[in-house]
């Protein structure tokens, strides 16, 4: 089973769903020691996402273009533009495909990390998504068979989480908490965790 | 909440609608987000653009600087968010007349990430951009680290000064390098006395006792240096131009510029009381004042308080401070 | 009391000196008691002077407008107190160019008692004084008993209309006719939302709830006609229009000035969001708007709330409103 | 016994020592529905002309008008502006003359409530100092001796207030409580019960 335009219409709708039922949780993990408007980001851009699925040009690189601008267009939150900046570094890469072989997943999400790392001027290890990414990365190189792909990535963010759980954070606005945070998951890490699990097509 | 408002959700809407209602002369809406203010006559073809943006509740910051001599466009956000990208693009490209431009904003890590990320959406159409960051607040981190410091009052030096570059006919390079050189040259320290409320929050911001202060919090009420009593006027300006000093050391017959600025609620009888004091201290170390500015130029909605920057001059820094400029908060 | 000041009873003394230390090009004191603020380059001997002169704590009212096209010269006092005679008296010397002066203020007994008697004491020096007083707040009398009004942000523009006036070379009957003409056309309501502190008292004037406003509310906390819970700006800004139209209302094609003003602390963000309800409001009546003017024109330190001001223009007003003028504060 | 600048230095002595001593007790009367600075107003002004008290002219007038320009110079407040508006009306018809008969006290007296009710375009009967002084004017109409003349001054000014007490407020600050000032001074009628008091030599 390959990825089309198609697969990715079905992953938007899912993920749409998932962040509207999130709204609130993803507010609240965020307005602990931020602004609280992580909830909105997600809702917004994903809604933005969905508007446009029915039209998802069939050109791989062109769908994930529009994906990010949705995300540019309805946020100016960093999760947002994180997303969006993810979203680009894929559609560079696949400008001109059709399709995706799962196995090229790992790769996709590590260009998508790469960028968001150089966009965002962070770097591995601080407790943010790009942890998240990078957990997804590791787990499914290697990975052929799209349910493998798919478990390894919902396990590894949870993964993730747990294992930066205990560690102060060191970007964006909890950073002036960074005692506090600790013992507090990364709001980005549990959106991700959210949205992997609504692409994995899995239970959250 | 002590505001005047409808549904805080609409707040930066409403506030643009009556920005551009009261003075069509100076600003109109840009572009299809609503939330891009361009000046409303565009500069002529070849000058250099400017574009900035930032979080709303800081009129006359960021909106409020576009006009002649000053800015071209500006993207604004929700209050004290940054504005999308999109929206930065949509400012950059009203801003390009054919020379490229320059974006000239506060360093926070939102207004980062979405002023590269519009930088590379209208990469794809041929425009131009340059960046110059301000990072003035000597409370947010050493001076070995100034690179990590806030964006504050500083910036409306540097719209100033490189908003007459690029009138005067300057080529991009010429204008970054003079914005660079005046971002470089202003260093600034706050204190607040009382919190504002974002209207999304409804609440304050910050708790703080009624007979306390807090020395170097930054505009959205990021933490300072120390909290403690409420000082008097004059011990207040002592420690602020002590600091200020400190980071930036005068010798005699050097020029400077200084504001003192208010954040919001301390009215302009407060900031002349202070003034005295930095007068004082200014002429005390030698240094001629050009053009002082006393008044409300970079706000953080009603929040009391108030901060002080300092620009040492050169004569490029100088000739283009004291230019004509022209928009609805600020003539020269 | 959340306010930057040093001993309460220097607070007027302090502000003066920084003031004129910040602007020595536009202001100067005069005379003996310090509290007096004169143009730093006096008139050219023949134009009718203009002096006026309250209380502090309302900047830019009174001493900021003191300026070309504006005032000559002003007397003030203590925080919302009268200046003495012996000041207004010492205004008055100053302003004369040997053509008389105009004694342009607010509608107070204190101020009354004492203009008038500055006017005695100069009267042997053979200095010919009229008298023109502001008494446009609506909120404060009925429309059949206005001369017992109270003095508001009106001033603002009979300073601007009748310095204008001087300016162009009237006489004394011809300045003190418009003057008395622009003080006849303004009709003024504010509402507040907070108090404000008078140095020397140390604590808020008034009590108001976390959730109240007061409409028709006085600038030094007069009482005004309803307290309670706070409204929606649209539903204030149009409570404070129909106030207005009762008051004086419009036909089609007349052309008004309106001022939307902060009374300190309410920041400029909230004027706009107001003025959309404004402007709908006089157009909707065929009215066309000249000039208007939103920000903080007439204050009470740091008092949050605001006043609308309309002043309906004739020829002669509009001409003399929107002629140049210039002080620290507002440039036309 | 004939009042000169002498009796005058005297008097004057006699009323900063008063007023410094009546400074709370007046403030605070005013402070109920006013603003609290008569006491200020008092205090300052008859300290400005005790200042000028040494160098008193001989000329009546004159001596009365450096008196009026003492409480101009030292306090915008209404009451030192009425009280400078009476001396100086007093000033003007005694301009030239150095010695008057106390006889004339109550045409003198009539002179300054007329000037002061002219500045501060009230009338009589509206619990204001205007009140004092006419019950003044009309005790001490036709008395010649000293002695009868202070005794029925301090009389005049006690009888006053007593019989405007419970009548409202309708000038000045505490107009705007009216109700709540009946039952209460007037301040400005304590201040001139003090003044005279003080004036006539006799124990406050
Ligand atoms: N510079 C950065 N690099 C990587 N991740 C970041 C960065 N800044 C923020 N994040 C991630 O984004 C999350 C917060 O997103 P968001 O609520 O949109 O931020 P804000 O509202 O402060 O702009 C953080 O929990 C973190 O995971
Ligand atoms: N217009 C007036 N006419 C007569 N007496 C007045 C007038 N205004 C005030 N007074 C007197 O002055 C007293 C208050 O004086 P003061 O405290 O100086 O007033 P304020 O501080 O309000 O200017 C009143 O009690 C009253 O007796
Ligand atoms: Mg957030
Ligand atoms: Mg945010
Ligand atoms: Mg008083
Ligand atoms: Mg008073």
């Amino acid at each position: 089973m390959t990825i089309t335009s198609a697969t990715m219409r079905a992953g938007i709708i899912r993920l749409a769903a998932a962040m509207e039922r999130d709204f609130d949780m993803l507010n609240s993990v965020d307005g602990a020691l931020g602004d609280g408007d992580l909830g909105v980001t997600m809702k917004r851009g994903s809604a933005t996402v969905l508007q446009g699925a029915d039209d998802l040009p069939e050109d791989l690189g062109m769908a994930l273009l529009a994906c990010a601008q949705a995300f540019t267009k309805s946020s100016g939150s960093s999760y947002g533009t994180l997303m969006a900046t993810g979203l680009m570094a894929m559609a560079k890469t696949l400008r001109g495909e059709t399709s995706v072989e799962p196995s090229q997943v790992s790769s996709l999400v590590a260009l998508a990390r790469d960028a968001m790392m150089a966009r965002g001027k962070a770097e591995l290890g601080g407790k943010t998504v790009l942890d998240s990414l990078d957990a997804v990365v590791q787990a499914t190189k290697g990975l052929n068979a799209p349910d493998e792909i798919a478990d390894a990535a919902a396990t590894s963010v949870q993964t993730a989480m747990d294992v930066m759980r205990d560690k102060p954070a060191t970007i964006g606005r909890a950073r002036i908490f960074a005692e506090k945070s600790i013992g507090m998951d990364d709001p980005g890490m549990v959106a991700m965790k959210q949205i992997i699990i609504a692409l994995a097509d899995l239970e959250a | 909440m002590k505001k005047i408002l409808n549904d805080p959700n609409d707040y930066v809407d409403e506030m643009l609608s009556g920005l551009v209602a009261a003075h069509p002369e100076y600003y109109r809406l840009h572009g299809e987000t609503g939330k891009v203010v361009a000046r409303a006559q565009s500069a002529q073809s070849g000058k250099v653009g400017i574009v900035t943006g930032g979080g709303s509740g800081h009129l006359p910051v960021f909106t409020g600087y576009v006009g002649t001599g000053l800015l071209d466009a500006c993207a604004i956000g929700d209050v004290f968010a940054s504005p999308s990208a999109e929206q930065i693009a949509d400012a950059l490209r009203c801003a390009n007349h054919g020379a490229g431009v320059l974006r000239l904003y506060g360093n926070y890590g939102g207004d980062l990430m979405n002023f590269d990320m519009a930088g590379d959406l209208v990469e794809f159409e041929d425009i131009k951009c340059t960046t110059v960051l301000l990072a003035d607040d000597v409370a947010s981190a050493p001076f070995a680290e100034r690179e990590k410091r806030r964006g504050v009052a500083g910036m409306v030096y540097a719209f100033k000064i490189a908003g007459a570059a690029a009138e005067a006919g300057l080529d991009l390079d010429g204008v970054t390098a003079v914005a660079q050189k005046a971002a470089d040259a202003c260093h600034s320290i706050g204190a607040a006395l009382s919190s504002c409320t974002v209207p999304q929050a409804g609440k304050p911001t910050f708790d703080i006792g009624e007979d306390e202060m807090e020395m170097g919090m930054g505009i959205h009420g990021e933490p300072g240096v120390w909290r403690g009593k409420l000082r008097t006027a004059d011990v207040i300006a002592e420690e602020m131009m002590d600091r200020l000093f400190a980071d930036q050391p005068l010798v005699a017959g050097d020029r400077v510029s200084i504001m003192v600025n208010s954040l919001g609620a301390t009215p302009p009888e407060e900031l002349y009381i202070l003034y005295r004091i930095v007068k004082a201290r200014l002429e005390g170390a030698g240094a001629q004042i050009v053009m002082p500015l006393v008044g409300r130029y970079a706000t953080s909605m009603e929040m009391a308080g108030v901060s002080f920057t300092m620009i040492k001059l050169d004569d490029e820094l100088e000739k283009y401070l004291t230019a004509p400029c022209d928009c609805a908060f600020w003539r020269v």
